[in-house]
Parts: structure tokens; C-alpha cells; sequence
């Protein structure tokens, strides 16, 4: 049994039912939770498995959640997913487990408009200071201006 | 090498010399080295381009099977497709182009050929479309 | 005084060796310090105006010349004014006492060594008034620096230049200077001063390593931060008198000055060529300087005076002391 | 004593690209620390959504002049996951030897602006021009000084040549010497040791909490090197040496960098030698197959990551790049606030930020110039002008 094998089954053992879904690459493990256990799986993977690095955090928006994905990992990798709801968008912080984690979840805020309970410091990060509030570019609904191809000078 | 002056466990003065020279010795021969600057638009002649180098693109039309290729895989939509006497062709705006060299990769007759011509500025933007 | 011998006193002062000639002299000199700078790292440096470039500090000054006036809103407009000037015409009398084609320069008397001493603290003191002057939180940091630096390395500039007045039983430049006819002082016991001169003159000049004041890449340009134009021209036009007048003062204390081998007739020509060879030889030394180092901080540069220089100069003056 | 505040950019002459450091200064000693990273507008991630993964290969290797082999390998390694296909081992070593080249170009570019923000002009100069030997190469293997454009969907673009890969030995040569020598000014010169030792003070534990990558890791003492960790393309099979320096402060940056410069040497040497024969390029169609991936790549800076969520089609449905210097940003915090051992001088603030290696335009990738719903956002050219003659009267 590979070390991603063993991993994901002692995972399995002590959370049991809440880990909805797993899948395996090499030398990385996709998991997903419910998000009540979203910080607790994350805990136990820095504290219990020496995972402190987190490589980044993604979200994604769905078509009926935004997915938030906690990516841990040195070696072998674990990213942790969660489902969060598309309109009240709302997750605990992982700020005091990962101090390193504030600027990724400072991004997610910016551009996905997820809240994060918790954050010591809740400010814009990549948009600019005078941007409108309440819009967020990487959500499926924001439109850019040049999704068109331009018009092109053919044979002018 | 190293001078220094002590007086009793205070050193009142230290100073290691080899340790400045191996700057100074770099500085010196550089004194009689060539310049490493090349004097670009009055030297053109030094300048070094090499095979492959992708610079303004060339086209040939006869090669060209209007496949369209080209224009799937052109990020900057450099490329616009028309229609003449032969069929389909690609127009090239080379004032969007970003010189990537994809269709070159992918044109499966070699009818698009990034050449070593570098100095592409010019005055008129017609100048910039190759036909 | 005769109308004639009154003629020639303006012309001394005005043409040579006097204002025009230091003028031509500082832009030769700022030419040859970044031309020597570029060569020694591969570079091309000053190429288009002039032949190798020789021109282009004058056009550099130009330039300036016939920029826009700007006073910031804020600033003491008359500390603003009056500092580029002051500095300005500081160098430039600094200059006058610099023995260029004779024994003596325009102005000589007794104790003129003291002055140029003076003068060397005054730049300094204008430099910290010009940066207080604009109000600038960068040109405010610069201005403190210059102060904190000054404190560094007056001191041992100061052992340095008296040792060899102690050498030479004199205050006067014209004495020092007759009393290297036999040996230069820096052949002589007065090599740990030489070398004590160039890293204050450096320090005088805010040139890397000990250019602080102005750091780049810290605060921006430091206390000249809000100076453009005609302002900033007089300012650079200064610092290349600045650096004429330092070079030659190294010249002269250390390396006998105008003295050379003469045709007898022709001295005046003969001298001001030793003299331009001399501190240029010197200038050359502290360009070498300038690329060898990387900046050093305001505390290293304080503990670096007083750990390094002023015992180099205690031990110099020591030592003139045991021989005379 | 009272503090006042500086503004560090967005303008500045040690900065090579916009950030706002807020400094909290007492007398000459920072005592706080705000950063501001919003000023580069260029929204790649979503433009990556409106183009196919072929497309977007050229506007990935964009998003970074300096790293942008990297860039461009991880995006294909990552895009190649979601194919299940074999790649040829001979791309594979070719991928390793384009990305090595641009490690060692990164490196000494960051020396020389090391050396410029301690004022050190004349290192500057030297490591600039020296650097023109790897990109001299990099043109002849590539075809081009800065986008490379090597790595490829399915392979790389060229094969190399045994003249050029002859040359290219040789030019390792060259680059080998004058690394070494850089070692020794950098290991000797006094005025380097006296700027650089101690300060920018990066204790392991901190290095750690913030997540800090790359070079930055590693001179705290971690031996973190995703090369090393979770091998991709042929660094499985090319030895080489994790360097590592306990001074935890710029010095020991200054240093593992320009041991990893010999390092990368070394590995080039060893990929040329061992060059597989076969294929370099394999066709693959245009669309991937449903499903997620991710890579992980050792840039010249650090950990840099790519993750996409593909849906079947040509184009990805969420592309999302992390670059090594968002990592970073924390530990420079921790750097520039350090209290106990150093307090940091002013003087300090410009080589302490160049030492995590910064590239700003990477950082802040994801934003937008042309916005559609904000409300005061679209401003024609007219709006502005306008603008600017009412600023003028």
C-alpha cells in the first residue's frame, strides 16, 4: 500500500462519514468535506501529520456552491475541499492554525467574495483600494469587456 | 594577508587586505578588457541573431491548404481568416502579434515561417499586415 | 595699484585660474570620474556628446539649466533659494585657494589652511539646511544623515590635514607647499594621513561607499530630493567644484602640489600641468573607491570613522610628532 | 521618541515594480509595516477562462518575465496531467535544461540587483553582463532572449542540436568560473558581509508559519526544494544537491543562491550527458479530458503552483496560479518587523525586500483594467482627457 493509500485510510478512520469524497494521484490527495469539519481535517493534518505548508488556497465557483480548496502539503499533498454556499459565502479562518494563510484568504475575499470568520486583518489585498464593493471578478457572473474576439483590420 | 593592531584583548585596528583584493584585482583587468556594451544601431553588424529566432513572420500562400489551424491556436487574435480567389487564408496583424510562434508550430504545410528580421517598427500600420 | 597689474588680478580671477577655468575644470573632472567609472565596469559611459563624450556634463548642466522653475508648495522658499547658491559660491572661493600655477593660489595668507577647513564643514552644514529647507520626510532623513556623517569623519579629516601642517611648521598653503620641494609628504610619514583624506573627502563628497545623504535606492536622492532645475544644476555644478577643490587640496598636502621639473621661463604652465596630473591621479583613486564598495549604513559608517580613521590618524599625527 | 510614517513606492527607485511599502519609522528603525500589491492590473486568471489551454500557454508565460520557463512548465505539466498520456523522456530532459538555464538567469539578475540595492554598482554591472551568456543561449535554443515558449502541450518545441548543446556546454564553463568568483566577493568583500550578515533575520520557526518558498526557506536552514520533494518532469532522474544556510538572514540568501547557481550547472551538464534519444513532441488533441489537476514547480523564486478544474472542453472552467512571491509577502513582514535580535535600519528596507526575490506583476495577476459592472470604471479616453484638463486648470 503507497504512503497516499495509508494517509488517506488512517484519515478515513478517525473522521469516518464526513469525508464525502477522495480521490488519488500521485503524491497528492484530493478530499472532501462537509464544512463543519473543514477546520478540524486541516488541524489534524498540521498538527497530527507535520503538513504545516500550506501551498495555497483555491475557490472555485460551481454551479450550486463556491468550492474552497486548502492545499497542504510538503512532499505528499492533501488538498482539502469545501462546499460553501453561493450566496452567503461564509467559512472559518484557518488564519490561527496557518498564520501564512492571511494572504490567500485575503485574495479569496477579493475575488470570490467568500468571508472568512476570524481573519485578523479583512483588507483588500489584490484589487485596487477604490474598487466597487461587492464586486468580485473571478465570479462566473462578473463579465469582462473583451470576451469577444476584437475586431480585427483584415484586409484594410 | 592582515594587519592589525592590538592592545592587550582589544583590537584597536583591523583591516584584511586579500579580502579587498580580489574586487580590486576584477576591477583593474576590467580596465583593459573591450566594453561588453554593444553600440546597437550604429554597430548592427555585432549583433548576434541566432537560427530560429522568431521575429516577423513571413507567409507563404501557395503552401497554404486554408486549414485555419493557425487561427484556433493564436492567442492574441493576430490572425483573421478570409476568403480569396483560392479559398481561405489567414491575414496577419502584426501590431497584435506576439510573436509566440504557434502557428508556425502547428501550420501543418510550413506555409508560416518566423524569420531573423527583428526591427519590426514602422510608420504605417498597413506595413505591419502580411498578406 | 596700476590700472594693468588691477587687469590682471580680474583676469586671474575671473579666467584662469579663477572661475572660468574651475568651471571647465569640474566638468572635466565629473567627465573623467563616470568615464573612468563606466571603464572599470565594462562600460561604455558619456558617448555621444562631444568627442567620447567629453561634453557631456555641459550639456547635462544645459539641460538642467533650461528646465522649469519648480518651488514645492510647503517649502522654506528662501533656505529653498539661497542653499544652491551658498553652495555654490562656497566651492568656488574654496577653490581660489587652491595653489594652481604658482606657489600660492589667488588668495594666500597666513593660516589659509584653517579656512579651507571651514569651508569643507560649511558645504556640509548647507547640505543638512538645503534638505531641512524642503521639508521633505526623505530630504529630512538625508539632511540627518549628512549631520550623523559629518560627525564620523571631520575629526580624523582634521588630524590628517594638521599633521601635515605640523610637518610643514606652517598654517599656510604656500609654506606646505614650498616645504615638499625635497619629498612629497606622501613619500614621506605622511601616508596613514593620505589615506584618512581620501575616505573623509569621500565622505565630504557623498560618494559610495559614504553616500548616504543620497542614497538611491533608500530615500530616493535624500536631501536634494526636491531640487530640479536651475537648482539642481547649481547643486551638481557645486559638488564637481566640491570635488576639484578636494582633489586638489590632496594634491597639494600630499603630493607636493604644482612642484615638478620645470623649464625655467614657462613655470606657470608647467605647474598647472603637475597640478591637473596630481589630483586627477587622486581623483582616479577615489573612483577606484567608488566601484569597489558597496554602501555602507549610517551606524557602520560612524563606528567605521571612529574605529578606523581616527585611530589611522591619531597614529599619523603620532608619528609627524616623533619626527619633528 | 515619535514615530512618523514612509511611503516605500508604489514609485521608487529600488523597486522595479509597484508596491506600496508603508513604513512606521522611529528615528532611522522600522517599527511597523503595511504593504499595498494593488497597483499591477492585468486579470490573467480570468482571461485564461475565455481562451483554450493552447491559447493560453503564451499568456501564462506572461504572467512572469524572469521565470516565465517556469511558468510555461508547469502550465503544460499541469495541462499534460488531465491528457493520461506519456510524455517523451527526451522533452522531458529538455524541459530540465531550458528551466535550469532560466534558474541560473533568474539568479544572477538577482544578484546584480541585490548588489544594487546595497549600492554595489559595479557587482551590478558584472552580473548583468555575464548573465548575457545565458541569454545568448537561451536565444539560440529557444529563439527568443525572454519568452521562451519551450515547453509545449505534448513535449517541447525544438530538439537541441549536438553543436548547440556542445556550446552550451561550454558556455556552462563560463558561467561555472565567474559563479565561483561571485561566491568568493560575496564570501570575502567586506562591505557586502557588513550590509548583508544578520539582517533580514528569518527565524526557522517563522519561515515555517508563514508559509514562506523557495531560496527564502532554504536560508533559514528547511530543506524544502519541490525539485527534490515532488519531482516533475526529469528531476526524478538528475541528481542533484538541496543547498541549504542556517544564517537565516540576507547573507545566507545571497548565498544559497549562488550555490544553487552551481547547482543548476551541474544538472545541465548531466542532462545534456544523459539526453535520451526519441521524440521530443507528441500531438495531442485539442481537448483534455473532464477532471481536475495540479503541479507544483521549483521557480527561480520558489514554489510556484498551477490548478485547473476542467469540465471537457477546450477551454479551462477555473484556472489558478499561485506565484512564489504571494508566499513570501508574510515572511517579509516577519523580516522587515523582526524586534529582538535586529532592529531594521531604513537603509536595510531595500536589500530585505529584494531578498525574497519580488516580482509584483505576478503577485497581483489577477485583476482588471476593463471592468464592465463597476459603475465609475469605464472610462473612455474622452473621460479621461477631459479629466486631465480640468486636473490642468
Amino acid at each position: 500500500m503507497s504512503f497516499e493509500e495509508s494517509l488517506l485510510n488512517e484519515l478515513k478512520s478517525v473522521f469516518g462519514e464526513n469525508i464525502v469524497e477522495s480521490k488519488i494521484f500521485k503524491r497528492r490527495i484530493f478530499l472532501k468535506v462537509s464544512p463543519e469539519y473543514y477546520y478540524k481535517v486541516v488541524e489534524f493534518l498540521v498538527k497530527e501529520k507535520g503538513l504545516y505548508h500550506l501551498e495555497t488556497m483555491t475557490a472555485t465557483e460551481l454551479k450550486d456552491y463556491i468550492e474552497i480548496i486548502a492545499h497542504l502539503g510538503l512532499s505528499t499533498s492533501v488538498s482539502v475541499k469545501t462546499a460553501v454556499d453561493k450566496n452567503s459565502p461564509k467559512i472559518v479562518s484557518l488564519c490561527n492554525l496557518i498564520p501564512g494563510a492571511e494572504f490567500y484568504e485575503r485574495e479569496i475575499m477579493d475575488l470570490m467574495g467568500v468571508e472568512f470568520d476570524g481573519h485578523p486583518n479583512p483588507k483588500r489585498l489584490v484589487l485596487p483600494q477604490d474598487w466597487p464593493t461587492g464586486v468580485h471578478p473571478l465570479r462566473k457572473s462578473f463579465e469582462t469587456r473583451h470576451n469577444q474576439p476584437l475586431r480585427n483590420v483584415g484586409g484594410e | 594577508m592582515e594587519i592589525s593592531i592590538t592592545f592587550g584583548y582589544h583590537t584597536v585596528f583591523d583591516c584584511e587586505v586579500d579580502r579587498v583584493m580580489s574586487m580590486l584585482s576584477e576591477l583593474l583587468k576590467n580596465l583593459f578588457k573591450k566594453r561588453a556594451t554593444v553600440l546597437y544601431p550604429e554597430e548592427k553588424d555585432k549583433v548576434h541573431v541566432p537560427e530560429g529566432y522568431r521575429g516577423k513572420l513571413e507567409f507563404y500562400r501557395e503552401k497554404c491548404i486554408g486549414c485555419t489551424l493557425c487561427y484556433q491556436v493564436c492567442p492574441s487574435y493576430t490572425i483573421e481568416i478570409i476568403t480569396d480567389e483560392k479559398g481561405k487564408r489567414p491575414v496577419f496583424n502584426l501590431a497584435r502579434c506576439t510573436y509566440c510562434g504557434q502557428c508556425e508550430d502547428i501550420c501543418p504545410t510550413k506555409s508560416i515561417h518566423l524569420t531573423k528580421q527583428f526591427e519590426i517598427i514602422s510608420l504605417d500600420k498597413k506595413d505591419l499586415v502580411v498578406k | 595699484m596700476s590700472l594693468e597689474s588691477y587687469l590682471i588680478e580680474m583676469l586671474k580671477v575671473l579666467v584662469f585660474p579663477g572661475f572660468i577655468f574651475i568651471f571647465i575644470l569640474a566638468l572635466f573632472y565629473e567627465w573623467f570620474d563616470r568615464k573612468f567609472y563606466a571603464k572599470l565596469q565594462n562600460r561604455v559611459g558619456p558617448l555621444y556628446a562631444g568627442p567620447f563624450g567629453i561634453l557631456q556634463p555641459l550639456a547635462d548642466l544645459i539641460k538642467l539649466l533650461s528646465k522649469e522653475d519648480i518651488v514645492p508648495k510647503g517649502v522654506d522658499r528662501m533656505l529653498f533659494t539661497a542653499a544652491p547658491l551658498f553652495s555654490l559660491t562656497l566651492s568656488i572661493f574654496a577653490t581660489l585657494l587652491l595653489p594652481i600655477f604658482s606657489y600660492k593660489g589667488i588668495l594666500s595668507f597666513e593660516g589659509d589652511l584653517v579656512i579651507t577647513v571651514v569651508l569643507l564643514t560649511f558645504l556640509c552644514i548647507i547640505t543638512f539646511f538645503a534638505g531641512i529647507a524642503s521639508y521633505n520626510r526623505f530630504a529630512i532623513i538625508g539632511a540627518e544623515r549628512s549631520f550623523l556623517q559629518l560627525i564620523g569623519y571631520e575629526i580624523p579629516l582634521m588630524i590628517s590635514v594638521v599633521s601635515v601642517a605640523l610637518n610643514a611648521h606652517s598654517l599656510s598653503i604656500q609654506n606646505i607647499v614650498l616645504s615638499q620641494k625635497n619629498m612629497w609628504y606622501i613619500l614621506g610619514p605622511n601616508i596613514l594621513g593620505f589615506i584618512v583624506f581620501l575616505f573623509a573627502a569621500q565622505a565630504e563628497l557623498e560618494r559610495i561607499p559614504f553616500d548616504l545623504p543620497e542614497a538611491e535606492q533608500e530615500i530616493i536622492a535624500g536631501w536634494n530630493i526636491d531640487y530640479s532645475g536651475r537648482r539642481l544644476a547649481m547643486f551638481r555644478l557645486a559638488k564637481n567644484i566640491e570635488l576639484v577643490f578636494l582633489c586638489g587640496l590632496a594634491a597639494t598636502l600630499f603630493l607636493g602640489g604644482p612642484l615638478g621639473p620645470v623649464v625655467p621661463g614657462y613655470e606657470a604652465i608647467f605647474f598647472t600641468i603637475y597640478f591637473i596630473i596630481k589630483s586627477i591621479f587622486v581623483l582616479a583613486i577615489l573612483t577606484i573607491v567608488r566601484a569597489l564598495f558597496a554602501r555602507l549604513r549610517i551606524d557602520q559608517i560612524v563606528s567605521f570613522s571612529w574605529k578606523y580613521l581616527l585611530p589611522l590618524a591619531i597614529i599619523q599625527f603620532l608619528i609627524v610628532r616623533l619626527i619633528v | 521618541m515619535s514615530t512618523f510614517d514612509i511611503p516605500i513606492g508604489p514609485q521608487h527607485p529600488a523597486l522595479p515594480e509597484p508596491l506600496l511599502l508603508k513604513l512606521e519609522v522611529e528615528g532611522e528603525s522600522v517599527v511597523g509595516v503595511d504593504f499595498d500589491v494593488s497597483y499591477m492590473h492585468r486579470g490573467i486568471e480570468k482571461l485564461l477562462e475565455t481562451k483554450t489551454y493552447f491559447q493560453g500557454l503564451p499568456l501564462v508565460e506572461r504572467i512572469c518575465g524572469i521565470c516565465n520557463a517556469a511558468h510555461g512548465l508547469c502550465y503544460t505539466l499541469n495541462v499534460e496531467k488531465l491528457y493520461d498520456k506519456e510524455i517523451p523522456s527526451r522533452a522531458q530532459y529538455l524541459r530540465v535544461v531550458v528551466e535550469e538555464l532560466s534558474r541560473i538567469h533568474s539568479h544572477l539578475l538577482w544578484l546584480g540587483v541585490a548588489a544594487f540595492e546595497i549600492g554595489f554598482n559595479t557587482m551590478f554591472m558584472y552580473t548583468w553582463r555575464d548573465r548575457e551568456h545565458v541569454m545568448d543561449m537561451l536565444e539560440a535554443i529557444t529563439g527568443n532572449r525572454v519568452t521562451t515558449e519551450y515547453s509545449q502541450i505534448g513535449g517541447v518545441r525544438r530538439d537541441i542540436s549536438p553543436e548547440l548543446a556542445e556550446k552550451l556546454l561550454k558556455t556552462m564553463d563560463v558561467v561555472e568560473e565567474r559563479t565561483k568568483y561571485y561566491i568568493k566577493v560575496a564570501l570575502t568583500e567586506p562591505t557586502i558581509a557588513k550590509r548583508t550578515q544578520g539582517v533580514g533575520y528569518l527565524s526557522p520557526e517563522d519561515a515555517k508559519a508563514t508559509c514562506s518558498v523557495g531560496p527564502v526557506i532554504r536560508a533559514s536552514g528547511i530543506k524544502f526544494d519541490v525539485r527534490a520533494d515532488d519531482p516533475y518532469a526529469a528531476h526524478d532522474e538528475i541528481p542533484f544537491n538541496v543547498i541549504t544556510y542556517d544564517s537565516c538572514d540576507v547573507f545566507g540568501r545571497i548565498i544559497v543562491r549562488a550555490q544553487e547557481l552551481l547547482e543548476c550547472v551541474n544538472m545541465i551538464r548531466y542532462a545534456l550527458k544523459n539526453l535520451p534519444s526519441g521524440p521530443f513532441r507528441i500531438k495531442l488533441p485539442m481537448k483534455p479530458n473532464a477532471g481536475e489537476a495540479l503541479t507544483r514547480v521549483e521557480a527561480p523564486r520558489g514554489e510556484l503552483l498551477h490548478y485547473t478544474l476542467c469540465e471537457g472542453t477546450p477551454k479551462p472552467y477555473r484556472y489558478k496560479v499561485r506565484t512564489p512571491t504571494l508566499a513570501n509577502l508574510g515572511a517579509l513582514r516577519a523580516m522587515l518587523t523582526s524586534k529582538g535580535r535586529y532592529v531594521v535600519n531604513i537603509g536595510d528596507v531595500p536589500i530585505i525586500y529584494g531578498s525574497i526575490d519580488p516580482c509584483i506583476c505576478c503577485t497581483a495577476r489577477v485583476q482588471f483594467i476593463d471592468v464592465k459592472k463597476g459603475k465609475a470604471w469605464t472610462w473612455t479616453l474622452d473621460e479621461i482627457r477631459n479629466m486631465s484638463k480640468k486636473v490642468k486648470a
